[in-house]
């Protein structure tokens, strides 16, 4: 009972704080004299999602994106713990590489996506790849802090026990580093969806950037926020899943 | 249960020295500590702050190699960590993740004994330490005192011949410290271990060794080596004999 | 070096940011030698140039937020469609500036040719894919008769890298780089093929019946500059340096090329003018595509009454 | 003497690793026959920046970026610092405001640059505040958690000394927080760069953004890669500055 | 020194009992303690864990409201805190960015003191507390028993009447914390003030206080007030005295 008030208590505030902004939102648009295809009202906006919710095509390009975003996250988060493992693990590592991944990391990626495009051609893979680039800093960080912040009396204790290799990472360092990991996950699974987005826009006929494109290309302003709102959606979508598994995995740690 | 030749004492301490080396110059920590510990002894192992008691246990326990001389258990010479040696930790040293008969089947889990065999191990060592009721219970919801039954209990769980303890009651209250000394000699009474343990508290030593080593610091010398000749079961009330308060400052003078 | 443009203050000058739609380059030849000539300042008018993208410049436009915009000559019926009182008011090219291009080796020369390739070009939006449906109109081709890929402006890297047989390019830029390059290519020109809009000023109705003056003289001072630049090539593509950055250090004849084709797609006679076939051929096309939802009432979207 | 080592080892390391780049990227150019307007040798970058140094145009646009970078930071740390601020002291206001601030988080902001252009116009103000947009988030976070990771002991410290709210916040919520408030802005900081490039890319006529634009219109990729470089080295440069100043600032926490 | 009528108590405590409320319930902590406190008497109170000792402390310094009874101070009750209480935590609670020296000044910095004579008034406290020497170092170079001499400099900085510590020695080994009682009888001796202070350990309470109060636990009631009528100055022999032992005990049975 009290779990289910309390949850009510947090979507009550969510929704009231939603309501007073699609408020504030229509009393703008109303009081201002812009034209809708600058800023439309949340009445066009919700017209132009119920016509692209009924013929479909929102669901597609929908499902063309998530399927970029889960892909790039896949690659991201693989390549970012394996580096991060490594580096976490080796000094020497760490000082070859590190230069290239702070500089890397400052690359602005709007800036090479269109190198992707070239490289990898129209196709889902620059898309999967731009947003795996995106992913890849944060997770790595974590990665790397979540290892290093493994205490070193446990290490001590499984040495002690005589572990070996692979126990010492699944019974040790996996269940140690896992909240920092999946703090970086959470940012992580939102950055994979504007890379999806990033590599969209340099070129593709297919997904929401691609969808965003299209709405202003005619003018169509509401169908650009139907597919940024959509985009914001399934990022919220994926951090809620990420706090969901943390709720899971880490639920040692709910009670702190 | 032990095939080797009972008349050799269990551990024996050759002219063990031990310096650290880092980048910034090196430090003795001990500087030649020769004793030997004969079966079912309980050892109190008193010294002041960085008189090296830490890096002996290190020793005993094979994590850390001697600079010089060498330790032997059961006639081998310790070269890494090993059966029959069971390690408490003065932090309680357990997983956070892990349920309080999870981190007691750790030990066990690492030797990949079936895991129906180890939890009923677990449970009974349980019991012995008093925390029937507490198997599913996660560490950040025990006191002190009960976290350091559980690293006892594991400590246990492979009935190790040899317990070494470091300093394992330093971060309880002085109360908690009591019960858990007396705790600690009904649980070596029953299972008749051989126990080697790291003190501040010269009254704690006294009251609970058959025996008290006493170091002194920088590089650690072994000053005095006490019998404790009192009579068991010892009650608090003993600590006021004339004996007692004679033993304890005995040991006072030898380690200032 | 800051390139933007000096004039000196004056009370009397009506200032003017002008969307162009694309990054500084030698093909706004035109406006940047109307600046320096001083054909705006003597119709009051003082100009700054605002590369921002060509939809942004419509909207704005459209909203009276600005007077004028360069656009492509699609974008007027698309916009209109969607309720923006935008007027196309000046045409600067007669010809419609898209091209297919491919290596001449694969012997594409007509837009029949097209059917079963690979064809790139950078997105399913703007003049590019405007300019390339209409060919494959012409041809009677859809879409799936061939393979479409959106590659964003990455048509020269991916016309040189052969992961495509044909792309879709801007007659007066690409071609003119590729060839440099030492690429023999074969070359189809939507304006051989039909008429449509093309590329010209655009205001809004606003602007137009406030303001008609100003419409004029933007008109009358783009014209002359067109006009300059028609007859004197060379001295433009001087004064253009001084507007677009890094032509100084740039491949002296590949960017004179550039502007040379620039020109062949000028109107010529009269300047200005804007033919009514081109929009119907235009509105059909963009009907057809279904980037038009409805038709439009074209006399309302363009008018010559200023470039007479 | 021991510190310039250090140093020297640092930096030998960083050099060392730039080099194998050079050499594999030089190795690259030369075996594949990639032409150079779309993928540069080393050599021809090198020519470019001499060229566009010399000329002065390359620091022209430098200086136009990161007049625009420092002003968004400026602008995105301030708001930032204060929202954080205050949702870190106020439950209610951080359930209004957190649905929004989550959200904005996932919108890619190169979906609503071109909306801020059209909204704010073609000058420096559209980029600055793509800059601040792009910092606000990870400096709101790392605020937050900073002034919640003040220690209550030091809370109730400044109370039992009837410190007043300002002396609290200087004396005490500013220097606690400072760690972990200028982990955010290393992030925040290079992520300004970024910020800035988005906006510049969307419509600009100077700045090291629009140079890229430039230098992939003339089909100059040398160009392209100049600028891009310079971005990466500004990036670097603000991070640089923001670890020295935790050196300086921090320097009670340099030998943890 | 003080104009207030000396021949009434320092401190009267009258029925105060507190009750802690929050969403899960409420827990009755302290049940109608009442008692009074001369002055430059060194009082301890002994309690188990739990038994509110903590939470006397808190009402004593004003940092908590009673939720009944009173609290009076030279005769005006206590709301909130105020000047002339020096509070000692069980935690030395030091500022980690601040020297021994500006630790030590802080209370004066808050009361606007000019900074060269809070100087002057710390570097006399340093001295009376040992440290001289250590000024300038930082809390993470200090040994634990030198941490809570500069939380004792700090608390008397303002020169109080009265002094709380909430058992200041608890995380202090047994040694340490033997040579840290004498030190602050020493320090009390010469400044002369009135002392509480709370502590779990009935031996160092008999040997430290002219009078020790006994809590028992949930909710807190006053078990015992026991008058130490051992000569001062005392030492560490006297703890094996027939009346020390006899004092413990009765201490020992009260509270359990
Ligand atoms: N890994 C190490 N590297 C270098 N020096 C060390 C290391 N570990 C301990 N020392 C030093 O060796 C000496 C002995 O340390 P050790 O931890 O064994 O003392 P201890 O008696 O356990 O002290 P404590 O009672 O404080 O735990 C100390 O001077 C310490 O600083
Ligand atoms: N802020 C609080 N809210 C609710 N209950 C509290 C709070 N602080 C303390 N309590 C409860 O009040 C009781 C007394 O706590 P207090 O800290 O005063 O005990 P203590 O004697 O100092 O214990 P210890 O020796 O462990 O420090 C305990 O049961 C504790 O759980
Ligand atoms: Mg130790
Ligand atoms: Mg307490």
């Amino acid at each position: 009972m009290k779990v289910i008030l309390k949850f009510l208590k947090k979507v009550g505030f969510i929704i009231l704080s939603l309501a007073v902004g699609l408020i504030l939102w229509q009393a703008f648009t109303t009081y201002s004299d812009i034209p809708s295809f600058i800023f439309p009202t949340p009445f066009d906006v919700w017209e132009k999602f119920l016509s692209v919710a009924r013929d479909g095509s929102l669901l597609f390009h929908t499902l063309v994106t998530l399927q970029e975003v889960l892909l790039g996250l896949t690659l991201g988060l693989g390549a970012a713990t394996l580096t991060g493992y490594l580096l976490a693990k080796s000094r020497t590592v760490e000082r070859v590489l590190s230069p290239y991944i702070v500089a890397s990391q400052s690359i602005p990626i709007v800036a090479i996506a269109p190198l992707l495009v070239i490289w990898l051609g129209p196709g889902i893979f620059s898309k999967i790849l731009t947003s795996a680039l995106i992913v890849f800093f944060p997770v790595l960080v974590n990665t790397i802090v979540g290892i290093r912040s493994v205490p070193v009396e446990l290490y001590e204790l499984m040495r002690s026990l005589q572990a070996n290799h692979w126990q010492r990472i699944i019974k040790l360092e996996i269940p140690a580093a896992l909240p920092v990991f999946l703090g970086g996950l959470r940012i992580g699974a939102t950055l994979a969806v504007i890379g999806a987005v990033v590599g969209e826009f340099v070129g593709a006929d297919k997904g929401l950037g691609f969808l965003v494109n299209v709405g202003r290309g005619l003018y169509d302003t509401s169908l650009v926020f139907v597919s940024v709102f959509t985009l914001v959606i399934l990022a919220l979508g994926l951090y809620g899943s990420v706090v969901f598994l943390e709720s899971r995995l880490l639920s040692w740690k709910k009670r702190e | 249960m032990n095939s080797v030749n009972n008349q050799q004492p269990l551990l024996e301490v050759k002219k063990l020295g031990v310096t650290y080396t880092d980048e910034k110059g090196s430090l003795q920590a001990i500087n030649e500590i020769s004793f030997s510990v004969e079966r079912e002894q309980f050892i109190c192992v008193v010294g002041p702050s960085g008189s090296g008691k830490s890096t002996l246990i290190r020793i005993l326990s094979g994590l850390l190699a001697p600079t010089t001389g060498a330790v032997f258990l059961d006639g081998s010479e310790i070269k890494k960590p090993r059966q029959g040696v069971g390690i408490v930790f003065q932090k309680a040293n357990l997983m956070p993740w892990r349920s309080v008969l999870r981190n007691i089947t750790l030990p066990l889990e690492i030797k990949s004994v079936p895991i129906k065999e180890a939890e009923s191990k677990a449970r009974e060592l349980i019991e012995l330490v008093g925390l029937k009721g507490f198997e599913d219970w996660l560490p950040q919801d025990l006191s002190g005192g009960m976290l350091q039954r559980v690293a006892i209990a594991r400590s246990l769980v492979q009935d190790p011949e040899l317990l070494l303890l470091d300093e394992p009651f330093g971060a309880l209250d002085a109360l908690t410290r009591e019960k858990m000394g007396a705790e600690l000699l009904r649980i070596w009474r029953a299972r008749k271990k051989t126990v080697i343990m790291i003190t501040h508290d010269i009254s704690e030593a006294v009251f609970l060794a058959d025996r008290v080593l006493a170091i002194s610091p920088q590089p650690g010398n072994l000053r005095l080596d006490l019998k404790v000749d009192l009579e068991r079961p010892r009650h608090e009330e003993d600590r006021f004999t004339p004996e007692f308060v004679g033993l304890t400052q005995q040991l006072r003078e030898a380690i200032e | 070096s800051g390139k933007t443009p000096l004039q000196e203050p004056s009370n009397e000058l009506t200032h003017i940011r002008l969307p162009m739609g694309y990054i500084p380059n030698v093909q706004y030849a035109a406006f940047y030698t109307a600046v320096e000539k001083g054909f705006f300042a003597e119709e009051g008018i003082e100009l700054e140039f605002d590369y921002a993208y060509e939809t942004d410049g419509v909207a704005l436009v459209g909203a009276n937020e600005l007077q004028f915009s360069i656009v492509s000559g699609e974008q007027v019926p698309i916009a209109r469609a969607e309720g923006l009182p935008v007027v196309y008011v000046m045409a600067w090219y007669e010809k419609y500036p898209i091209a297919v291009i491919s290596r001449s080796e694969l012997n594409i020369q007509k837009p029949e040719d097209l059917a079963g390739k690979r064809v790139a070009l950078p997105g399913l939006f703007g003049a590019n894919y405007v300019g390339f449906r209409a060919l494959l109109g012409e041809a009677n081709l859809k879409e799936s008769d061939l393979t479409l890929e959106s590659v964003g402006f990455n048509q020269v890297e991916i016309l040189a890298a052969g992961t495509s047989d044909a792309v879709v390019v801007y007659v007066a830029n690409e071609p003119v780089q590729l060839e440099a390059q030492g690429y023999d290519l074969n070359q189809i020109l939507v304006s051989d093929y039909l008429d449509l809009v093309s590329n010209g000023l655009l205001t809004n109705e606003t602007t137009i019946s406030e303001n008609p003056d100003l419409v004029r003289r933007m008109v009358s001072a783009a014209l002359k500059g067109i006009q300059y630049t028609v007859e004197n090539p060379e001295e433009a593509y001087e004064i253009s340096k001084k507007y677009v950055e890094g032509l100084e250090d740039a491949d002296q004849e590949v960017q004179m090329g550039i502007l040379r084709a620039s020109i062949n797609l000028y109107q010529t006679d009269p300047y200005g003018y804007s033919h009514p076939a081109a929009w119907t051929n235009m509105q059909e096309v963009l009907m057809k595509m279904d980037l038009m939802k409805k038709e439009i009432n074209l006399e309302e979207a363009y008018t010559n009454e200023f470039s007479q």
